[in-house]
């Protein structure tokens, strides 16, 4: 994303700096002003950067812990919150200006080295958001992806919980930023805002013969050509469906895979120590998801607000419908089946948060806590791989569906919000006409890439750990418990 | 001396320590276990994944008594502790050679 | 609440979009123009949003969970997550209609069908607030009722905890929010607005001759009376002391003597199984309900702070007047009592939080903590009836109080903020002229209807479930655990 | 700080308020209008304010719960909840008139008994921020403040955790924040405000004569002198280095030292009884954080998202810092360990949080992990004194280092923001040329200022306690715990 | 009849009632211990603070059995729990007196 | 062979060991128990709703030894677990017919 630097100014009362523009400069100043912060939008990204975080610590880490043995409680909570502070670093030091600067020839593929330790970052410095005009403070635009960067590796440690050292689990986690979230957030979400294209397709309008309208059309086209690959390819993803759920979900199966099953599994009873703290983590996950979603739309306005309301309904939906195939299934709803439909609701809805309408998020949401469920409960038990908190059954499954949902459910005859077209009215967006075949085809496209570049991508690094440090304990260790291995200590203390 | 060990369903912890309050004991140890036995667990399903569980919990009571008070004491425990559903427990007997009170150091009987 | 839709417009940076208006059009569109919302209202309001949901889970959840047998943690938890669930879905649904649309001829008791399945809303329409001119998106007020709408029946649970069929619950919040909560909202919170009213009071005054002005004092008319049958009475509710709390505690006291007391009530010791999570609960509570009370002044400004002022000194002030009375009857303060009484005072504040002063806060905090602690401790055990989590004592009674209070303290002379009054000189809110008299009895009607209403519905309710799915398990199930009969599940597995 | 009461005035949508204040009365207006508050920053603030009331209740009562043994924990839980309250309504009383209002004669340090009963102070009433023309709610600073004075003093208690009676607790506080935080808050923060310092150099600069001069540059210092000690020393303590920590911290390894140490102390093993709760503590303390910090500039734009980024990151270097080092000296990283580096990062950043750049910002960090570390490890055991949990080792030594810290990293060379000086060009806040001798000396006057005056205070009012109410229980109830001693329940009944 | 005591290693709790069960046990109980022994425990270390732990988890089985079946189960338990490593646990048979069911008033054998 | 238990106050149990120890015991098994006795409990209350709490909580220490090791460590656990106040629990002492020793199959005394 583009940010616009502007000159130190200092912020005032809004009546009185607005009169003195309105009053002193008169109409010519609208046309080149830089945009500034409105500062709802700065408190609410505040706010949702907050809100993300904490999904992450505690929320997360106890929807997790929760469901391993105690014996190995602390060393989710400790890979999970030394994940966040990893990658907090890794992204303020690199990881912002791989993901959101231009590449070069690479830049269908990550960015460059611009922005490493902040470059040029500053409290004036803004980042574009979805609107023409409007802008954010570009600290909070980096915070709040930071945001993002840190939940994503942590989704995966669930896959291969009980049994992964920590010292690998830290490697991996460095390695795998890098080289795939990094990327692939790049070619999702990186692009040049909508006002560098609006003001592009001004001048191409404005442009008074052939040669000056030639230049125009290419520097407009070299303005959307700077964008990641899936950007370009048209595929969406409002708040990480491919980036996050999927990416995190495919790393997590192929983790599970290579470090093998935890020691007795299948035959040991592997009960969750505590659904309490499964249970308080999935409704901090819900919570902050708000954050998650509602905060990807980078201001707070109406679409915020039907962010939000897709969110809660798509999360009810799901719980509601996971609780009723178990009920029919098993005979009693569990409490970790609700609040399992419920994540798999959040995670579906992610990507389509901002494009669909609320009952088409509550339709996504009833699917996704069916699908999930299944792949949890049926196909896990039919393939036997230890994917030991189910990262792959809900978060790429569920990621998957939602990703291909939101192609669909963006049509504005389902009651979706469209897809903007920022060329159209150049200054503003207005709603594109819906294609359901292109826009299918261009999701289908970013969640095979997402599967293979993540997947191939996680195989090598596991692989590479496994050389260095290793991967596992032995197995007398693993009986002890890792928080005594890895940590030498112990959750509980009673 | 005899101790006498029972294995009693937990809701019954209170009606069993006043009988054997009333049968003229003074003390008795309590512990948390988990018994297995002819009455059936339940089945515990976690995300698909079922597990039998086959033990249930259960209280361990141990009373040390003059020998002479066995009979009353076993009486107590059993009619205190009955419901008459499976998995009313056990009630064990052993003899004991000695006891001592760890404050007083006085012995046996003075020890109970 | 009446909504204003307006044309899709691409919110712009406050500075180019204000220059623009006041330059291109003069002063004619101050009269005209639709009003746009405020971004930080907006901000603020996702932000109250999300604390409410967070009341409820994992708040609510821990506070109640805590309280009971640890065999029983499970199904408190699982019957509050899913009551936010189906309640979500069914506000969704209709509720939302039915609670904030006209209802024709029966709209002084519930609202009409014309926004079931949320039509007409959409990222662009907004909802009234209580000031000229102030606007939020509709789907965020619809996602902060909503929040409402899910805690309410949430809170009544508790009173017959331990106890009741999962699906019993279920079935009773599906009928009691259709029959007594969306109605009793209805009947509080319906009104016209304070635009429709501003524009016809001007339209009145503007009115030329004696036919006109007959003609537009009959339109005021008709659209002053188009609100809740409590609300034309004009009794006062700030942030739900009526709708949430009395309804909730008394609909709890009539499940706890309809479906009788605990086996083993109270003959055996039924201890708080972690009051850790009792005392976590309450604090999530306590800062959700800076979003509860501060965030239904629908706006973010100097009285949405004096809504959270009060929300902070009442319940401090309540947790020590409990903690005192404890400590000089018991000998000893504990921290349940110190939650609890917080709690009191939460609810006791919740409809004077807009109203009253900090003065007037702090004197009813300490009322709610003496009075709550009289009837959980004294009452409760005279009369001998199995509330279990003290919903009646606490909702119930501190509801009442602070409904009543609220009458009082709203007074300027006391500090209150007086009652608004849209008409005096329209197109802005004037502070009436308090009354006593008249301002205790609107609130007192209010409290007997709602205790009339909820109570004898919920009577209803109850036994059409003991005759359909039934209301109680066996009684092995029950000394078993509610856990395990239910859910098939123990919460601790340590 | 001083404040602006305005007139009532309703709120209305900005673009129509405006408008009307752009066309009806010209330019004039721009000099004279009391600055209104902008609702995003009042936003953010109620934002802010929750926040920093869940890192009291229940982050940090978890964080220090966790690490007590579990016959200790609800003593924990309950001194640290009612402390909140009891602050609350002291703070509401009278300790917000004696941290923010002028003193007279006593200015120096502390403050005067205008507010008491928050006499004057209404919905209407507007707080000054740091930006010239932006002012805030001032109930909504007045409450944002309320959440600091209830938290510094429940970071004491820590200290002395597991044998000090709660009566004792609650008399000590009491004294405590009268005699020690209020006046410390007023020595730190107390000015007369942007607005009130531009008002006055720009009559300075428009006087004509030489009389006019003399008297305006009067009322210039006048103004200037209207502050707290330390303030006008030139002291920048950005979120409560000074106030908060070092403060909190002294006072807590007075109370150790004086109470003496825990039955059984180093002798018997004294594990925390649960790091779950401590990690969600800590967790739930970073997020809190991002209010206290962030929250702390007033309003919501890009020094704000500065802050919360070096929030962010500080935290993270400071724990990676802590698990190298624990790593290296014992062999294994423990999560207490992480959490423990994370919250003394949290600590240190405080005072610079919106001063410091990222860059800065994560050194200190790092620096911070190391050495807390030391002290907690090596330090403390090698002097004996059994400081709980710590609160002198992360506290007060992480809040020197940061209020040192932040005299350099303040400097603009080193990507600091810089000192603002409102005086240079009145009206707007410029930067001043950065000096690195007076700014350290500054810094280290307050860090010695409020060494002494706490740490004698302190030891005063603990004399007075033991001498009244005495400071510990019996032996025999100690070692049965104070949750049964104190408080007649146990934190878990499993 | 006997009351044999094992101390066991937890994991092993379903090898050795698997194969108590195949030796004719209906029924034994389990206490959660902790033992102290040749096997070494760990070190916990809170910041900066170190703690020997030389009590381990353990389980602990009682049995009733009637005297001709301890044999058998006493070789049921070894065989079961074994896993040769240091900490495997200990195996103690006492003589029992009486043994009564609870639910029905059975005696001795036929309570087992 | 002896087998010897002993009710302590829980804050005492490093003392015992250490005594034990010294005496030349290699072993022990402990368990976390509710005591009921002479010592008055404390109450609780919850909202107003009192209970009276007579179980204390207590450790039960188990030890099998040598007979002829019997009095010694009787007299140890007896002087390290004693603080003179009521409550100080009790010293249980059976015979014990035979040790094994999962690990080797050791038996008796060489399995202690
Ligand atoms: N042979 C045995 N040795 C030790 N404990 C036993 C034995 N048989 C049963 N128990 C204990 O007694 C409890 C009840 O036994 P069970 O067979 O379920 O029912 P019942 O006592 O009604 O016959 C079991 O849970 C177990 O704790
Ligand atoms: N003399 C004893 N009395 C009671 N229990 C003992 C005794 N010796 C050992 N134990 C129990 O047996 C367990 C295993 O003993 P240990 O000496 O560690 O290994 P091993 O059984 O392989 O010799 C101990 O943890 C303890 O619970
Ligand atoms: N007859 C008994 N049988 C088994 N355990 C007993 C008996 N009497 C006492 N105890 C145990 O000993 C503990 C201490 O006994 P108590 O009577 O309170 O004090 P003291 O040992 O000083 O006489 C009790 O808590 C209980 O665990």
């Amino acid at each position: 994303m583009r940010m616009n630097n502007k000159l130190k100014r200092t912020m005032m009362g809004a009546s009185v700096s607005l009169l003195g523009l309105a009053v002193g400069t008169g109409l010519a100043l609208a046309q080149t002003a830089a945009p500034t912060p409105n500062k709802g939008d700065t408190a609410w990204m505040l706010m949702a950067t907050g809100l993300v975080l904490m999904m992450s610590i505690p929320g997360l880490a106890l929807f997790y812990g929760g469901l391993v043995r105690s014996k190995n409680m602390l060393s989710i909570l400790a890979q999970i919150f030394m994940i966040v502070c990893l990658v907090a670093v890794l992204w303020t030091v690199y990881g912002y200006s791989l993901a959101f600067t231009s590449g070069g020839s690479l830049n269908d593929y990550v960015g460059g080295f611009s922005k490493i330790f902040l470059n040029g970052v500053n409290a004036d410095s803004n980042a574009a958001t979805f609107s023409n005009g409007v802008v954010i403070p570009e600290y909070i635009y980096f915070a709040f992806q930071m945001t993002f960067a840190c939940i994503t590796p942590a989704l995966i440690v669930g896959a291969f919980a009980e049994r992964t050292k920590f010292s690998a689990v830290m490697l991996f986690v460095a390695l795998w930023v890098t080289f795939i979230y990094f990327p692939i957030a790049h070619m999702v979400w990186y692009w040049a805002g909508p006002d560098a294209i609006g003001d592009a397709a001004k001048a191409l309008a404005a442009a008074a013969d052939g040669a000056a309208k030639t230049a125009a059309a290419a520097k407009l086209e070299e303005i959307k050509a700077d964008a990641g690959l899936i950007f370009r390819w048209g595929a969406i993803d409002f708040a990480g469906g491919t980036v996050v759920h999927i990416n995190a979900g495919i790393a997590g199966l192929v983790g599970a895979l290579i470090i093998g099953k935890r020691v007795g599994y299948p035959r040991e009873a592997m009960m969750p120590h505590s659904l309490v703290m499964t249970m308080i983590g999935a409704s901090l996950l819900w919570v902050g998801w708000f954050g998650f979603n509602a905060g990807s739309n980078l201001e707070a306005n109406g679409t915020t607000a039907l962010a939000l309301v897709n969110t809660f309904v798509a999360t009810a939906g799901a719980a509601l419908a996971w609780l009723f195939v178990e009920w029919a299934a098993k005979g009693k709803p569990s409490l970790l089946g609700m609040v399992s439909g419920a994540v798999s609701g959040l995670v579906a809805v992610t990507p389509a948060s901002g494009f669909a309408g609320p009952m088409g998020s509550l339709v996504l949401g009833l699917a996704a806590g069916v699908l999930c469920y299944f792949f949890v409960a049926v196909v896990k038990n039919k393939f036997g791989y230890d994917d030991s908190l189910d990262v792959f059954g809900i978060h790429c499954v569920g990621g998957i569906l939602g990703a291909l949902a939101t192609g669909i459910l963006v049509n504005p005859a389902l009651g979706g919000t469209g897809i903007l077209d920022y060329e159209a009215k150049p200054g503003s967006a207005v709603v594109a006409v819906y294609e359901f075949g292109p826009a299918i085809i261009a999701q289908a496209k970013a969640v095979l890439l997402t599967l293979v570049w993540s997947g191939v991508g996680s195989a090598i690094i596991f692989k590479i750990v496994d050389f260095t440090v290793g991967l596992r304990l032995a197995v007398d260790q693993e009986r002890e418990g890792l928080d005594l291995a890895d940590h030498g200590e112990r959750a509980y203390n009673h | 001396m005899k101790i006498v060990v029972a294995i009693i369903k937990p809701f019954k912890l209170d009606e069993v320590r006043d009988a054997l309050t009333a049968a003229g004991v003074h003390g008795l140890t309590v512990t948390e276990v988990k018994g297995y036995g002819r009455q059936k667990g339940h089945t515990e399903i976690y995300r698909g994944a079922e597990y039998a569980v086959s033990f249930l919990p259960k209280l361990k009571i141990e009373v040390a008594v003059p020998s002479e008070l066995a009979d009353a004491v076993v009486n107590a425990i059993t009619s205190a502790a009955r419901t008459g559903q499976i998995g009313d427990g056990k009630i064990f007997v052993s003899s004991l050679e000695r006891a001592i009170r760890i404050r007083t150091g006085e012995k046996d009987s003075d020890a109970l």
